[in-house]
C-alpha cells in the first residue's frame, strides 16, 4: 500500500466505528460522523481523494484491515502492544481514559475489589483488555459485542461493574442519572489510526499528516467540536 | 452525544429494510437456482453427483450461517480474491439457501408418483423435456407452501449479514441503541418491523399447505 | 496475498475452546428437551384446550416464528429485569434457546398429533382410558415417530443458532472464540476451528439422533 | 333388567337428523345383526351405545345404569362395554399383548402378571396365542382383527359391539373372524353386529334390524327376516346385497 | 425378424431373482396374453421390453435392434414401443391433447398442428374425440385409460405393451378398454398384454403365456390353454381366477 496507489484511485476506503459515541456514530441523516469521521475525511482531504468510509465493528475492525476491505482505519483503535502484532500504528490522535464503572451501592476502588464480582466489557475493545490484565483470578468478565450492550447490563443490574471509556460513562450519567460513578481508573488510553504492516511509506504521511494538523491546531477543533474539551496532554504532543 | 430516540431514528431503521429486503432477493434468487440444481442432483441416478450434493448439504446445513458469512468475506479476501460485501453475501447466503431449497425441493420432485417418470419414459422423453415439463411443474405445485415458509426463515437469516458491515434492521437497530440508550423501543421496532415483513408470509404458507392437504387427501 | 496462518494461538486456547463446546452442548441439549415439553404442553393446549388457550399459545407461536431469535434473546436478557427476572447469561441463554425451539416444534408436535389416525382415539375411549392416558399411552409415540426427522432437524438448527448466545456474554463455543480471537486476532484460524467443531457436533447430534430413532421408535409400520 | 334400553332416541349431526326416534330392547345374552344401506345410520346407532356419540333426545341404558344422565356414568359403562371396528385400530406401536393388557391395568388397575395371563387366555381362545410378541403390522388383517376381539375382551366386558368387522377383509379372512365371533356368540355373550354377511346373521343372530335413513324400518328373526321382509326397502336391499 | 426376440433373459432385484432364462419370441402382428400369480415376473418382464428394468443377463431384440446393448438404442426403441399402465399415468397438469402431442413434439419433432391432427385421430379412434381439452381428473377411469392408449399410438408404435389395463377400473369401464384394445389387435397391432381378462384372452390372442416365480411356465394357444393346461400350477391358477 501506497499513497501514490491512493492517489491514482482516487478514494481511499477508511474502516470506522458507526456505534461508538461521539468518536463514531450515525447522524440524524443516516450518515456516519462523529470525531473519527471528521478526522477520516481530514486525511482524504490531505491525500486529494475522496473518503469512503466503510462502517465496521469493534470485534471485526482488524479482520477488515488486514483482508484488503479497508486501507485504512480511523476506529477509535487503542494502541496495544498485542495488536501492534497484526497492524501498523500512527502516533496518538485521540484519547480516553478508562474507567471500572459501577453502582452506587457496590464498595470498589481498586483492582483487588473486583475480586469475585462481574464485570461486564464489550468483547475486544481497550477496556476488555486491560481489565482482563489486571483482575483477579476470581472475577468473572462478561464480554458483550459492544459498549451499549455492557451499559445495557449494568443499567437493567445484570452486572454492578463495567469497564467504559470517558465518554461512555458521560452517557450513562445523562440516562441514569446518580445511580452509578466511576470507581477506578484503568489506564489512559492514546487510539491511533493502523494500517496494514509493512506499508511504511505510507505510515509516514499519515504520522506526517497528524504532526501537522497537530501544530496547525485543526485536529485540536474537532475534539472540540465533539468532546466539547481539547485534545488531552497525551495525545497532543507531535510524534516524530 | 446521546439523543432521544425521535423521528429521524424511526426512519433510519425503517430505511434499513430495503437491505433486509435487498439481501432477501438476493439469497432467494440465489438459492432458487442453486437449490435446483442440488434438488436435481440429489435425484440424479448419477451416484456421484447424489453424493457430492449430500456432502455440500450435510456442510452447509451442519454450521452456522454467521460462521459461513465470515468465512466467505474475510477468508476470500486472504487468499487474495477480491470480494465486496455484496458478493459475499451473495454466496454465503446462496450457499445457505440453496441447500435448505434443494432438500425441501428434492423432497416434492420425490413426491411426484414415479409412474409420472415411467410414463415418460415409456414415451421416449429425455431428461430435460421429463423434468422441464412432466416433473417439475407438478412438484413446483407441492413446494409453494413450504418455500414461502423458509423465505421466513430466510428473511430473518440475513440479520446475520450485519457481521460483514451490512447495516440491515438488525444491525439498524444496534447502531441505534448506541446512540439512543433506549433498547426496548429500538428492539421492540426492529422486532415488531420483522414481524410485520414475516408474518403475512407465514399466514400464505399456512394457507397454502391447508389447502394442499385438502386437495391431495381425496 | 501474504497472510500467513497461525493455528498455534488456537491450539494453545484449546482448553477454552473445549470449555465452550461442552456449554454450547449443554444449552443445545438442555433446550431441546425442555422445548419439547413446552411444545408438547402447547400443542395439546392447541388441539385439544379451550379457545383462549389457543390463542396464547397461536400468539406465542407467531411471535417467536416471525421475529429473529437475536432480538428474542436480547428482550429475555435485558428486558426481563424490569420486571424483576433476573438470569445468569447462560441461564438466559437456555431460556431464550428453549422459548424459541418450544415455538417451532409446538407447529412440528401438533402436526404429529393431527397425524393421528381418529381411530385410535376411539378404540382408546371405547377401552374406558381417559383423555390424559390416550395421549400419553396412544398419541404420543407414534404421533413422535412421524414428525421425528422435521423435529430433529430443528434441534441441528437450533444448536447452529445457539451461536448467537454470545451477545449476552453467554459462555458458549462461538463466545470461546470470540475471546480467544480478541485476545489473540486470529480471526480465521479462530473461525475455521470453531466452523469445524460446529460440523463435527451437528454429526454427532444426528447420530444420535438416529441412535434414539432405533431404539424408540423400532416398532414396524404396515407397508 | 335388559342389557340395552334405548328409548325415543334422537341424534343430531348438526343439521343432520342421523338417528330418528330409535326404540330398542337388547335382552341379555341376545344377539342383534344390524343392516341396511351405507349411511342409514348403523354406525351411529352402535356408536352410541358406548358413548363415542351422545345423542340429543332421549335415554339409553346399559345393564340397568343410565348413560345418558352424566360423565360418570358414561365411564362405568364404557368398562363393560367392548367394541370391535372395521378398521381394527389396533395400537401400532404396542405388541398384541401389550395392546391387549393396556386397558384392563390402566383402567381396571389389574397388576401386569393378571392382565398378560388373561390377555394370554383370550388370545388362545382366537387362537393366535403364538403371536402375542409381534406387533400389528406383522400380522395379516384376519389376525388383527382377532387380536381387537381379544382385546375388548380382556376388559371382560358384558356386552359386544362389532362395526363391520368383516368389511376391510381380504375374502380369505373372512371366515376366520366370523368363526371367531360365532363362538363367542355361542358362549353366550350379548353382541350387538353391524355387518352385511348374511350367513352370519342366519346362523347366529337371534333379530336382525334394517335400518334406513336413520330409522329402525323393520326388525325379525332372520328366518321370517330373509323369508319373508315385510317392506319394500328391505326387499330391495336384501335384493342387491344377495346379487353382489 | 421377430418383433421381439428375449434369449436367456435374466433379471435380479437386489438379491432377488425376478426373472430366470427367459426365452420368448414374438412375431409381427401376434397378441400374446400373459396371466400368472401376483409377483410372478409379468410385469417385470414387459418392462424388460422398453428397458423401464434393465436386465443383467440374456439379450434382447426389439424389431431387430438389440436393446441390451447400449443407451442410443434404448431411446430408438422406446419410440417404436408403446406402453400403457394399470395406473394410467397420464400427466395431470396437461390437457388430453397436450398429453397426447407431447411426445411426438418432443421426441418425434413433429411440429403442434400435425401431432394435434394425429392426436384428434387416435381419440376419435378411442371414441372420446369430445374430451379432447378436457384435463384428466376430469374424466372418468374409463375414459383415462382409452386417453392413454391414444398417447401412446399418437407415436405410431410398432409394438404396445398393457400392464393389467383394467385392473384399476371400476367393472362397468373395464369392457369399454376392452373394446378399444378389441379394435386395436383387429387392426393387426403387435401387442403383448398382462391381463386377467379371460375373456379377452380367449377372443384376441395368438398364444397366452402363464408364468410362476419368474419362469415362463407353459405356453399355448387360448383354446387348449384353457380347456387342457398342462401343469399342476396352471390348473390351480385357473381354478382360482375363475372362482372368483
Ligand atoms: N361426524 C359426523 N358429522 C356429520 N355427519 C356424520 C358424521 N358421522 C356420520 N355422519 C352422517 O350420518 C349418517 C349416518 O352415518 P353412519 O356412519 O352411522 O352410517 P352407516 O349406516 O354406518 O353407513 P356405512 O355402512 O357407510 O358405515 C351418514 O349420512 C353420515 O354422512
Ligand atoms: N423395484 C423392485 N425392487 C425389488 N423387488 C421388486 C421390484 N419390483 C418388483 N419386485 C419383485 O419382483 C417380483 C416380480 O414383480 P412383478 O411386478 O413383475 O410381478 P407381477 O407378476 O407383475 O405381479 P402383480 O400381478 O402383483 O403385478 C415380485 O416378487 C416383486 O416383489
Ligand atoms: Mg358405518
Ligand atoms: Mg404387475
Amino acid at each position: 500500500q501506497t499513497t501514490e496507489e491512493i492517489k491514482a484511485r482516487g478514494s481511499i476506503n477508511i474502516g470506522m466505528l458507526v456505534d461508538f459515541p461521539p468518536f463514531g456514530i450515525i447522524n440524524e441523516q443516516g450518515n456516519p460522523d462523529g470525531y473519527d469521521a471528521d478526522v477520516a475525511k481530514l486525511l482524504a482531504e490531505d491525500l486529494g481523494v475522496t473518503a469512503n468510509i466503510v462502517p465496521v465493528t469493534g470485534p471485526n475492525r482488524i479482520p477488515y484491515l488486514i483482508s484488503n476491505q479497508v486501507d485504512v482505519l480511523v476506529a477509535s483503535l487503542g494502541i496495544t502492544e498485542e495488536r501492534a502484532k497484526q497492524v501498523a500504528f500512527s502516533q496518538p490522535y485521540a484519547g480516553i481514559e478508562i474507567f471500572v464503572v459501577g453502582d452506587v451501592n457496590v464498595g470498589v476502588d481498586d483492582a483487588a475489589g473486583l475480586s469475585g464480582k462481574n464485570v461486564g466489557v464489550a468483547r475486544a475493545s481497550t477496556q476488555d483488555t486491560a481489565i482482563t490484565e489486571i483482575a483477579p483470578d476470581d472475577a468473572k468478565i462478561q464480554r458483550f459485542d459492544d459498549d451499549a450492550a455492557a451499559v445495557q447490563a449494568l443499567i437493567s443490574g445484570q452486572v454492578p461493574l463495567i469497564g467504559a471509556s470517558n465518554t461512555v460513562i458521560a452517557q450513562i450519567q445523562k440516562v441514569a442519572p446518580g445511580r452509578f460513578e466511576p470507581k477506578f481508573s484503568l489506564r489512559q488510553q492514546s487510539q491511533a489510526i493502523a494500517a496494514r504492516p509493512g506499508a511504511d511509506e505510507f505510515m509516514a504521511y499519515i504520522n506526517d499528516f497528524l504532526t501537522r494538523k497537530k501544530e496547525s491546531g485543526e485536529l485540536n477543533a474537532i475534539h472540540e467540536k465533539w468532546l466539547d474539551a481539547p485534545l488531552p496532554e497525551f495525545v497532543a504532543k507531535t510524534a516524530k | 452525544m446521546i439523543r432521544p430516540f425521535g423521528i429521524n431514528e424511526f426512519l433510519f431503521i425503517l430505511f434499513a429494510v430495503q437491505w433486509t429486503l435487498a439481501l432477501s432477493v438476493v439469497a432467494f434468487t440465489g438459492g432458487a437456482v442453486g437449490g435446483l440444481l442440488i434438488a436435481l442432483a440429489r435425484v440424479s441416478k448419477v451416484a456421484p453427483l447424489r453424493y457430492a450434493a449430500l456432502g455440500f448439504i450435510r456442510l452447509f446445513q451442519g454450521t452456522p450461517l454467521l460462521m459461513q458469512l465470515f468465512l466467505v468475506f474475510f477468508g476470500l479476501n486472504i487468499f487474495g480474491v477480491g470480494i465486496n460485501p455484496w458478493l459475499a453475501a451473495a454466496i454465503a447466503l446462496t450457499l445457505h439457501a440453496s441447500v435448505f431449497l434443494g432438500e425441501i425441493w428434492r423432497g416434492c420432485i420425490q413426491a411426484v408418483p414415479v409412474g409420472q417418470s415411467e410414463a415418460s419414459w415409456a414415451l421416449g422423453l429425455r431428461y430435460y423435456d421429463r423434468m422441464k415439463s412432466i416433473v417439475l411443474p407438478q412438484a413446483a405445485k407441492i413446494a409453494v407452501a413450504p418455500t414461502v415458509g423458509f423465505l421466513v426463515q430466510l428473511i430473518k437469516g440475513t440479520s446475520l449479514a450485519s457481521i460483514i458491515g451490512f447495516v440491515e434492521m438488525t444491525r439498524a437497530g444496534q447502531i441505534i441503541n448506541n446512540a439512543t440508550f433506549d433498547p426496548f423501543t429500538v428492539f421492540g421496532l426492529v422486532a415488531a418491523l420483522y414481524f410485520i415483513l414475516c408474518w403475512p408470509l407465514s399466514i400464505l404458507a399456512r394457507r397454502m399447505e391447508r389447502r394442499f392437504a385438502v386437495a391431495t387427501r381425496r | 496475498m501474504g497472510y500467513e496462518f497461525n493455528f498455534a494461538p488456537v491450539f494453545a486456547n484449546f482448553d477454552h475452546l473445549l470449555a465452550g463446546t461442552w456449554m454450547t452442548i449443554q444449552l443445545s441439549f438442555g433446550a431441546m428437551l425442555l422445548g419439547t415439553v413446552v411444545a408438547i404442553v402447547c400443542a395439546v393446549g392447541k388441539t385439544a384446550g379451550p379457545a383462549p388457550l389457543r390463542w396464547a399459545v397461536d400468539t406465542y407461536v407467531e411471535i417467536i416464528r416471525n421475529t429473529p431469535f437475536l432480538i428474542q434473546i436480547f428482550f429475555i436478557f435485558f428486558a426481563l429485569p424490569a420486571v424483576g427476572i433476573r438470569m445468569t447469561p447462560n441461564v438466559a441463554a437456555l431460556v431464550a434457546l428453549t422459548v424459541n425451539v418450544g415455538a417451532y416444534a409446538t407447529e412440528i408436535i401438533r402436526a404429529g398429533i393431527e397425524s393421528i389416525h381418529r381411530g385410535q382415539v376411539e378404540a382408546g375411549i371405547a377401552l374406558g382410558l381417559r383423555r390424559g392416558q390416550i395421549f400419553r399411552y396412544i398419541i404420543m409415540k407414534p404421533a413422535l415417530r412421524t414428525i421425528y426427522p422435521a423435529l430433529t432437524s430443528q434441534f441441528i438448527y437450533l444448536m447452529l443458532t445457539s451461536s448467537v448466545v454470545s451477545v449476552i456474554s453467554a459462555t458458549d463455543l462461538a463466545a470461546a472464540g470470540n475471546d480467544i480471537q480478541s485476545r489473540t486476532f486470529a480471526a480465521f484460524e479462530v473461525y475455521i476451528v470453531i466452523t469445524a467443531i460446529y460440523f463435527l457436533l451437528s454429526i454427532g447430534f444426528s447420530g444420535l439422533f438416529a441412535l434414539v430413532q432405533r431404539r424408540a421408535f423400532n416398532y414396524p409400520l404396515s407397508r | 333388567m335388559p342389557a340395552v334400553q334405548m328409548e325415543g332416541v334422537d341424534k343430531w349431526y348438526d343439521k343432520f337428523h342421523a338417528l330418528k326416534n330409535i326404540d330398542l330392547e337388547v335382552a341379555r345374552g341376545e344377539k342383534i345383526v344390524i343392516c341396511g344401506p351405507s349411511g342409514s345410520g348403523k354406525s351411529t346407532l352402535i356408536r352410541c351405545i358406548n358413548q363415542l356419540e351422545s345423542v340429543q333426545k332421549g335415554r339409553i341404558f346399559v345393564d340397568g345404569i343410565e348413560l345418558t344422565a352424566g360423565p360418570k356414568n358414561v365411564e362405568q359403562v364404557r368398562r363393560d362395554v367392548g367394541m370391535v371396528f372395521q378398521q381394527f385400530n389396533l395400537f401400532p406401536h404396542m405388541t398384541v399383548l401389550e395392546n391387549c393388557t393396556l386397558a384392563p391395568v390402566k383402567v381396571r388397575g389389574a397388576s401386569k402378571a393378571e392382565a398378560e395371563t388373561t390377555a394370554r387366555k383370550y388370545l388362545e381362545r382366537v387362537h393366535i396365542p403364538e403371536q402375542a410378541e409381534k406387533y400389528p403390522a406383522q400380522l395379516s388383517g384376519g389376525q388383527q382383527q382377532r387380536v381387537a376381539i381379544a382385546r375388548a375382551l380382556c376388559m371382560n366386558p358384558k356386552i359386544m359391539l362389532f362395526d363391520e368387522p368383516t368389511s376391510a377383509l381380504d375374502p380369505e379372512m373372512v371366515k376366520e373372524v366370523l368363526d371367531t365371533m360365532i363362538d363367542l356368540a355361542e358362549e353366550g355373550m350379548t353382541m350387538l353386529v353391524v355387518t352385511h354377511e348374511m350367513g352370519f346373521a342366519r346362523q347366529v343372530a337371534d333379530r336382525v334390524i334394517f335400518m334406513d335413513k336413520g330409522e329402525i324400518v323393520e326388525t325379525g328373526n332372520p328366518k321370517e327376516f330373509f323369508a319373508n321382509p315385510r317392506h319394500e326397502r328391505t326387499r330391495n336391499f336384501l335384493g342387491q346385497i344377495s346379487g353382489h
